[in-house]
């Protein structure tokens, strides 16, 4: 027996303790109902995500009798994994845990299967205990929900709340002072190890989720009038909004914070920024919920307590839309600025979801939807969110809501609000920006806006050449799906 | 004669299959290869002329002519393909000029020889045009430009080829020697071999780590503390070939000393008393005698290189950039963007690139070599 | 007459007698080997240990000696041996049957082939090949962009080739000999894998068999069907013809040859061939990416998986790694004598 | 049994290396194939083996036609040059193989195998691996598998001739004794003219794929067909002089040679044994010739003489003491010479 699988244990046996109660309570699959039934659900490599589902699957065996099998792939084929799986008729994954926004590119072709009828039967759900964007944007397309949601995904800054203080700096509130603030602290000594440490680390890492971090620094400066704007494309004419003065300062400050990160920053991907930045070794960061549960896991973090986190930073001027200069914010252009801040959070990703194949045996999508339904009511989602490892940010109003929660799994009250205001300020902003969730949104953002990217994060191109890049790309992509056709759909994920 | 006659019917099957034995043994492997790599090769060049979609129960295929290609090669993944090119300068041209004399010498050389043949005409054209379209690739893009995929996979190709093929000789010469722990060394040195690529990969992304990878406080004490190998490009491709020679070198270790070891003893001490040293015999007995296998081992390790993806895949998933993209990886990349056509297209394009090179080597290297053997 | 005299120098550079070397030779060769020995070592040394650290250990930068360094700890094993439990064992048995049962038919029909090519003389027809070539173009386009079935165009293709086999193929007097057929086989190696297996995975697809171990191991003999005939080849080029003549005559049928007299006396080119196929098989990643999804996942995927959102687990990809490695290096060491001669026999003829 | 070939002929591709070979081997019939190497006598004796096939003509083994039977069926046993032992099966095994393979049962077979055995005295070598056994044990091995069973023939490839010279003449003389004992019918190949006529019932001489001669030992010597059975049988070599013949005297620059009654013709070539001439002094003997050399082999001296530029062999007295470049004459039995035609090298008789 070991540190850490004594630290698990103490951990996680009043959890499993709690998770057992919550089984009798509150759940009503009769023992054995799916004896036999084997389900493959398929996500990306654990821990996170993987991991609890790992977990919980053999309470729910014990409990149902059904055979749960976590397969898991790389984070980069999990998309095309499943796609092809399900488009090609091979049908081995029964169901699978993915971005809610690749949704689109499965439901439309009919893979999978509308939950709409077993959600609506489905009491212990809680489905109204869930925050109203998820319910909305994670779960549904059109009208029916074909996805219930294990995770709130939202992404913010982490700051180094001890060291800010100590040079007596605050909370940035613009994309400025954020540089501003790496530059303050980059290379002081963070975590007492003697060596100096950086002023900001942000994921760049081609091929990975770096093309996020990107669309959470534009958002600021291209969204002002609230989430039906959108960030991606003019909702008249399906022009990409990547070519003009706005973009080119989101791209400023993006380069502009590699200057203050570590030398391999354009090799670091969101995991990698999340372990420098737990173990003391970064003043900023960008990323999901994450981090505010990371930092208090004993076994990888140094910083328990040291962390504050808060919305994503703004912008003074926006974009004109008209002419596609930089304007300065004033009540008509920036109508939801904060002392004149335009901040627009970026629920970037939209939180994990499960879904259900439209082919799989009838017997094996009910076991599908029972697993998917025990791992998100409040009894067990409630304890996961709390948990580093699980990768699983709250995104339930009682999991706002209760302190104790949070409390109980080792954050300070301090940290606890701070965390989950800036997780709820973010999802009650009228500016909050919107996932693309067009047909081949991946090809867009994962491929196109990747590359261009990364290149230019390599030096290998300039800003310009990366805009036109991006706007070729997405033009081009526009041409091959058809214009009206992308327009259309992406007017409605705006509510148009 | 009673075994002549009263034969029953399991002899008739075994005599059939005596006297049709030549197609009874072959079969079985023809028939798997043309349903792996014949008939795949011919879906694969369809599916270069077409575009995939995905549609309700399933998907089509688009027929778009030579539109993937000419994305590769003109249109907007030129940059990905071949590179971004730079302005020729002075330099540049006489480079090139240089180059181009030198295969056009070899050229006019063979078709005033004697014994020029038909095949080897077309063979050595198709060669030698597609070294000069190289040549001028890597002029284009190696100068002030930024290589394409394709610039550097011959990269990894040749420049690790090489880099292995050196050390392995050496190392299997110095096991050659009449030492203690020789078969210690010849199991050690083959165990890099098993292990699996990608989880080479990943064991050199822990090594390569500056931060906390077992050479951080070497890499701090050399001053480099503030730069990373990832966020160059040279270095990041140097750093994928390290794990590409860590893993096969082996390989051409483990023949090339059995080779060594398997050379006539009678020459060495015809030698030896003719009062040759260490390094004579090497270069006039031991070199001549593995030179066929030397050659063979290469080629073999050509075909193999060209298919490197696990590495840059997983050091750099492709960057800095698309730096240490290999052509696999790029076709890889474009299936994982549901793009079959394109990647098939750089498939295509990755199978003429080795095979032309595969060839040549073979013709040129293979044949000379062999002019040795007794 | 001109024997130099054993100065001190001269003993440190020169050999005491024939069979050995100079004393600072023999230090030089040392050091390399012993650097080399180290090279190959580290890396697998420092998974092994990395596999025994707490995320924390791994995370504080580099410690080297466990116990020294850092308190080992079993956590990562735990979690991959019991709490995944059944998610590696899954992955790892597939590993095993896939690459297993891959060898033993791709070394079988390479065997057989290679052992034909060896003892046969083949001629076979350009006009048929040629014809051959057409007919399945045709084919593949007919199924593919103009739709037609597949159950009713391969038939037609058949008769019509059998048709022209019958009746133009004779007037073709060249022929391909054995070397050339030698050559397709190799250099179906040279297909890289990006370009095959988009139609294999097609191919699988129409008939379902998708993610089933059937799917891997035929492609894994497919593949590495080229290595076996080629390394093969010479090891029954090798073995001297009267032996299989003479159970001939005493009465085998050429089966019966094979596999009582030619397969037994190619033994060390057996297991080494094995052995290399063993290698290839059980490590293949790409492929395994395209064809295997759920139910025929193998390790190296698992392996892969391991870069996750929280960065590569390192602990856990190495545990996955050092079990990965063991049984091939259980199964090298048992062979371990005939790998060199084997692989050379191969490579000399080429 | 009977063995019969009618006609045989054999090509490889444009050559021809058996030309209408006819031979009818009584049962029980010792017959040797004597030819240089590449005459054709092997691929003769591998057409009745069924180890080649047959480009026309017929095989008959007993009263079957087995031209087109493949080898197992024609029940013939076969001694190679290399022994063809299984190098993977111990010496009982090897000898047993061909029984194992005609499903003989184990009581039987080991029976069979010890009583081979002991006629070849291995009865004590039977675990015994091929590598451990001495050259000429294993030509025993090789002999004792050929006769475990009841073959309807024994064809042996130059079974002798990877045997040292002692060995071989006491193998011989086993042989024959074996081959007799059994009686079977035996077709033994080989270049060496010793074993031919110490070994045959009947001698087959070959060249260039054309059957020469087929007579007794004995009458292939005194009586040769023609030009090229009398060169190559008998060691020292027959003499063949070139020369005249004119009024029953066959005459050379240097001498002339008194035959009888023969009709006068052109160039033909004489030739002679050298036992049957005797050396005397120049001016008196029949032909004049120099000394060009002498060797001495213990029961006799064989000198070697040049005459116009040809060299003639003669064997002389142990005694004989002659001088290098001496002239010297030679006398010869002009009964016992033989003339040969010039242009076909047929012999002409008187």
């Amino acid at each position: 027996m070991n540190i850490t699988s004594l630290c698990k244990k103490a951990v996680l046996a009043p959890l499993a303790g709690v998770a057992a109660l919550g089984l009798v309570a509150g759940t009503a699959q009769a023992a054995g109902e799916f004896e036999g039934v084997e389900v493959n659900i398929m996500t990306f490599t654990g821990p996170q995500i993987a991991e609890p589902l790992q977990r919980r699957a053999p309470d729910f065996n014990a409990m149902t009798g059904a055979q749960i099998n976590i397969v898991t792939v790389p984070f980069s084929d999990l998309y095309t994994k499943v796609l092809t799986d399900w488009a090609s008729g091979t049908n081995s994954i029964d169901a699978a845990v993915f971005a809610p926004q690749w949704g689109v590119d499965y439901i439309v072709p009919g893979y999978m299967e509308n939950l709409s009828a077993r959600v609506a039967a489905d009491e212990n759900l809680q489905e109204d205990d869930i925050a109203q964007f998820f319910r909305e944007f994670s779960q549904k397309f059109a009208g029916d929900t074909y996805m219930l949601t294990l995770d709130g995904d939202f992404q913010m800054v982490y700051y180094r709340s001890d060291v800010f203080a100590d040079a007596g700096i605050a909370a940035p509130e613009t994309w400025q002072d954020y540089v501003a603030a790496a530059e303050a602290t980059h290379g002081q000594d963070m975590n007492g190890d003697g060596t100096p440490d950086y002023g900001s680390c942000i994921s760049k890492k081609r091929s990975a989720q770096a093309y996020w971090m990107i669309l959470s620094i534009a958002g600021g400066y291209l969204q002002s009038q609230g989430t039906s704007q959108g960030i991606f494309f003019d909702t008249e004419t399906m022009a990409p909004l990547v070519n003009n003065e706005a973009f080119a300062a989101a791209l400023d400050i993006y380069t502009a914070t590699t200057a203050f990160g570590p030398p391999d920053e354009i090799n670091l991907d969101v995991g990698d920024t999340r372990s420098l930045f737990t173990s003391g070794r970064c003043a900023l960061t960008i990323d999901w919920g994450d981090i505010g549960t990371l930092a208090i896991d004993p076994d990888t973090s140094q910083v328990i307590d040291k962390v504050g986190s808060i919305m994503l930073p703004g912008s003074t001027s926006v974009l004109d839309r008209a002419t596609g200069a930089l304007v300065p914010c004033d009540a008509e252009t920036c109508p939801h600025a904060i002392n004149g801040v335009n901040r627009a959070p970026f629920a970037a990703f939209g939180g994990w979801s499960g879904g259900i194949n439209a082919n799989a045996d009838d017997k094996v999508k009910d076991a599908a939807y029972a697993f998917f339904s025990h791992m998100s009511q409040p009894a067990q989602s409630n304890e996961d969110v709390t948990i580093g490892i699980t990768g699983f940010n709250p995104y339930r109003l009682s999991q706002f809501g209760d302190l104790s929660l949070w409390v109980k799994a080792g954050m300070s009250e301090t940290a606890a609000k701070d965390y989950l205001g800036a997780i709820q300020a973010s999802l009650d902003s009228p500016n909050m920006v919107l996932d693309l969730r067009i047909p081949q949104n991946q090809a867009y953002q994962q491929v196109v806006l990747d590359n261009a990217i990364s290149r230019l994060a390599a030096g290998e191109i300039d800003k310009a050449t990366a805009m036109q890049a991006i706007e070729d790309g997405w033009n081009e992509l526009n041409e091959e799906n058809g214009v009206d056709d992308q327009l259309a759909a992406y007017r409605a994920t705006l509510g148009l | 004669m009673a075994y002549l006659e009263a034969r029953d019917r399991r002899d008739r099957v075994a005599e059939w299959v005596d006297r049709n034995a030549g197609k009874v043994f072959i079969l079985p492997a023809v028939l798997t290869l043309l349903a792996f790599s014949l008939f795949p090769l011919l879906v694969s060049a369809y599916l270069t002329l077409t575009k995939l979609k995905f549609a309700a129960g399933g998907f089509t295929l688009r027929y778009v002519e030579w539109l993937n290609f000419k994305k590769l090669i003109f249109g907007s993944q030129q940059y990905h393909l071949l590179g971004t090119f730079d302005v020729f300068g002075i330099v540049d041209w006489l480079i090139l000029g240089a180059i181009f004399a030198l295969l056009l010498f070899f050229f006019v050389r063979y078709l005033i020889r004697p014994g020029t043949t038909v095949v080897g005409v077309v063979g050595r054209s198709v060669a030698f045009v597609v070294a000069g379209a190289l040549a001028l690739l890597l002029v284009a893009t190696l100068g002030g430009g930024f290589p394409g995929s394709l610039v550097v996979t011959l990269f990894y190709v040749f420049a690790g080829v090489s880099v292995q093929f050196a050390l392995a000789l050496g190392l299997a010469v110095l096991c050659a020697q009449n030492i203690y722990g020789r078969n210690l060394f010849r199991v050690v040195f083959f165990l890099p071999i098993m292990v699996t690529p990608v989880g080479i990969a990943y064991m050199f992304r822990m090594l390569a780590d500056t931060h906390k990878g077992p050479f951080a406080d070497i890499w701090t004490w050399l001053g480099l503390a503030d730069f990373s190998w990832a966020a160059d490009p040279w270095t990041a491709r140097i750093v994928v070939l390290i794990g590409d020679t860590w893993q096969w070198t082996p390989f051409m270790f483990i023949v090339l000393l059995a080779a060594i070891e398997n050379q006539p003893r009678d020459q060495l001490e015809a030698a030896r008393i003719d009062g040759a040293g260490g390094w004579q015999i090497f270069r006039d007995i031991t070199w001549p005698a593995i030179a066929p296998v030397a050659a063979t081992i290469v080629l073999i390790r050509l075909i193999e290189a060209y298919k490197i993806i696990d590495l840059p895949n997983v050091l750099t998933s492709g960057g800095p950039g698309i730096a240490t993209e290999s052509l696999t990886l790029h076709a890889f990349v474009a299936w994982r963007t549901q793009d079959l056509g394109g990647s098939a297209a750089v498939g295509y394009m990755l199978l003429f690139v080795a095979t032309v090179t595969c060839l040549s080597f073979f013709n040129f290297a293979g044949r000379r070599t062999r002019r040795t053997e007794l | 007459m001109n024997i130099p005299e054993r100065t001190l120098l001269r003993r440190l550079f020169l050999p005491y007698d024939i069979t050995s070397m100079a004393p600072a030779t023999k230090v030089l060769v040392y050091t390399l080997l012993v650097l080399w020995l180290l090279v190959v070592l580290f890396p697998l040394y420092w998974l092994f240990i990395t596999s025994f650290k707490l995320p924390i250990q791994v995370n504080d930068g580099p410690d080297f000696i466990p116990f020294i360094d850092f308190e080992p700890s079993m956590h990562a094993w735990h979690y991959i041996l019991f709490e995944l439990g059944n998610d590696t064992l899954r992955p790892y048995i597939n590993s095993v049957i896939v690459a297993f049962c891959a060898t033993v038919f791709c070394v079988l029909i390479g065997s057989f082939a290679a052992y034909a090519l060896v003892r046969i003389q083949y001629r076979v027809k350009i006009g048929n090949v040629l014809a051959f070539l057409a007919l399945l173009g045709l084919t593949v386009f007919t199924v593919t962009s103009l739709g037609a079935p597949l159950f009713a165009a391969a038939p037609v293709a058949i008769i019509l080739f059998v048709f022209f086999v019958a009746a133009v193929g004779r007037y073709f007097r060249r022929a391909l000999g054995n070397d050339d057929i030698l050559f397709w086989i190799i250099s179906n190696r040279i297909l890289p894998p990006v370009v095959v297996v988009l139609p294999v995975y097609l191919m699988f697809q129409r008939i379902g068999l998708l993610d089933t171990h059937i799917a891997l191991i035929a492609t894994y003999t497919a593949v590495n069907l080229p290595i076996v005939v080629w390394l093969m080849r010479d090891f029954f080029a090798g073995i001297p013809l009267d032996l299989e003549e003479s159970a001939q005559i005493d009465g085998a049928s050429r089966l019966r040859i094979f596999f009582t007299i030619v397969l037994p006396l190619a033994r060390p080119g057996l297991a080494a061939t094995s052995l290399l196929i063993l290698i290839l098989a059980w490590n293949e990643y790409l492929l395994a990416l395209f064809i295997s999804t759920a139910d025929a996942q193998t390790m190296p995927m698992l392996v892969a998986a391991q870069n996750a959102t929280r960065g590569p687990q390192w602990w856990y990809m190495s545990v996955l790694i050092v079990i990965m490695i063991a049984p091939i290096v259980l199964t090298a060491f048992l062979l371990q004598r005939h790998i060199a001669r084997g692989l050379l026999v191969g490579a000399i003829k080429g | 049994m009977r063995v019969r070939m009618i006609d045989v002929r054999k090509s490889f591709g444009q050559n021809e290396v058996v030309k209408n070979l006819s031979l009818d081997i009584a049962d029980g019939e010792f017959l040797v194939l004597l030819g240089e190497s590449g005459c054709g006598k092997t691929t003769a004796l591998r057409m009745v083996a069924g180890l080649e096939t047959v480009s026309g003509g017929t095989i008959e083994i007993g009263d079957q036609d087995v031209t087109n039977v493949l080898p197992k069926y024609r029940n013939v046993a076969m001694v190679f040059q290399s022994y063809a032992l299984y190098p993977h099966m111990t010496v009982a095994k090897n000898i047993g193989y061909p029984l194992k393979l005609r499903g003989t049962p184990a009581a039987e077979l080991d029976a069979a195998v010890r009583a081979a055995a002991e006629k070849v005295h291995l009865e004590d070598l039977l675990h015994r691996y091929p590598r451990q056994l001495s050259g000429g044990q294993r030509q025993r091995v090789a002999l004792a598998r050929a006769m475990v069973r009841t073959p309807s023939a024994f064809l042996m490839d130059e079974p002798l001739s990877n045997l040292d010279a002692k060995l071989r003449i006491a193998m011989r003389v086993e042989l024959k004794r074996l081959q007799s004992e059994l009686g079977v019918t035996t077709i033994y190949v080989t270049h060496d003219q010793v074993e031919a006529m110490t070994l045959a019932h009947r001698v087959a001489v070959m060249d260039e794929g054309v059957l020469q001669q087929v007579a007794p030992p004995k009458e292939i010597y005194d009586d040769p067909a023609n030009l090229f059975v009398a060169r190559f049988i008998g060691a020292p070599a027959m003499n063949i002089v070139k020369g005249t013949v004119e009024d029953g005297t066959f005459a050379v620059p240097d001498g002339a040679v008194s035959l009888g009654s023969i009709a006068a013709r052109g160039d033909v070539y004489l030739g002679f044994r050298p036992e049957d001439a005797t050396l005397a002094p120049a001016d008196e003997a029949m032909l004049r010739a120099r000394i060009y050399s002498t060797e001495m082999t213990g029961n006799e001296t064989i000198v070697t003489c040049e005459m116009n530029g040809e060299q003639v062999v003669v064997r002389a007295d142990k005694d004989y003491e002659g001088t290098l470049d001496a002239a010297v004459g030679i006398d010869l039995d002009p009964g016992k010479a033989r003339l040969f035609d010039c242009d076909n090298g047929r012999r002409i008789r008187r």
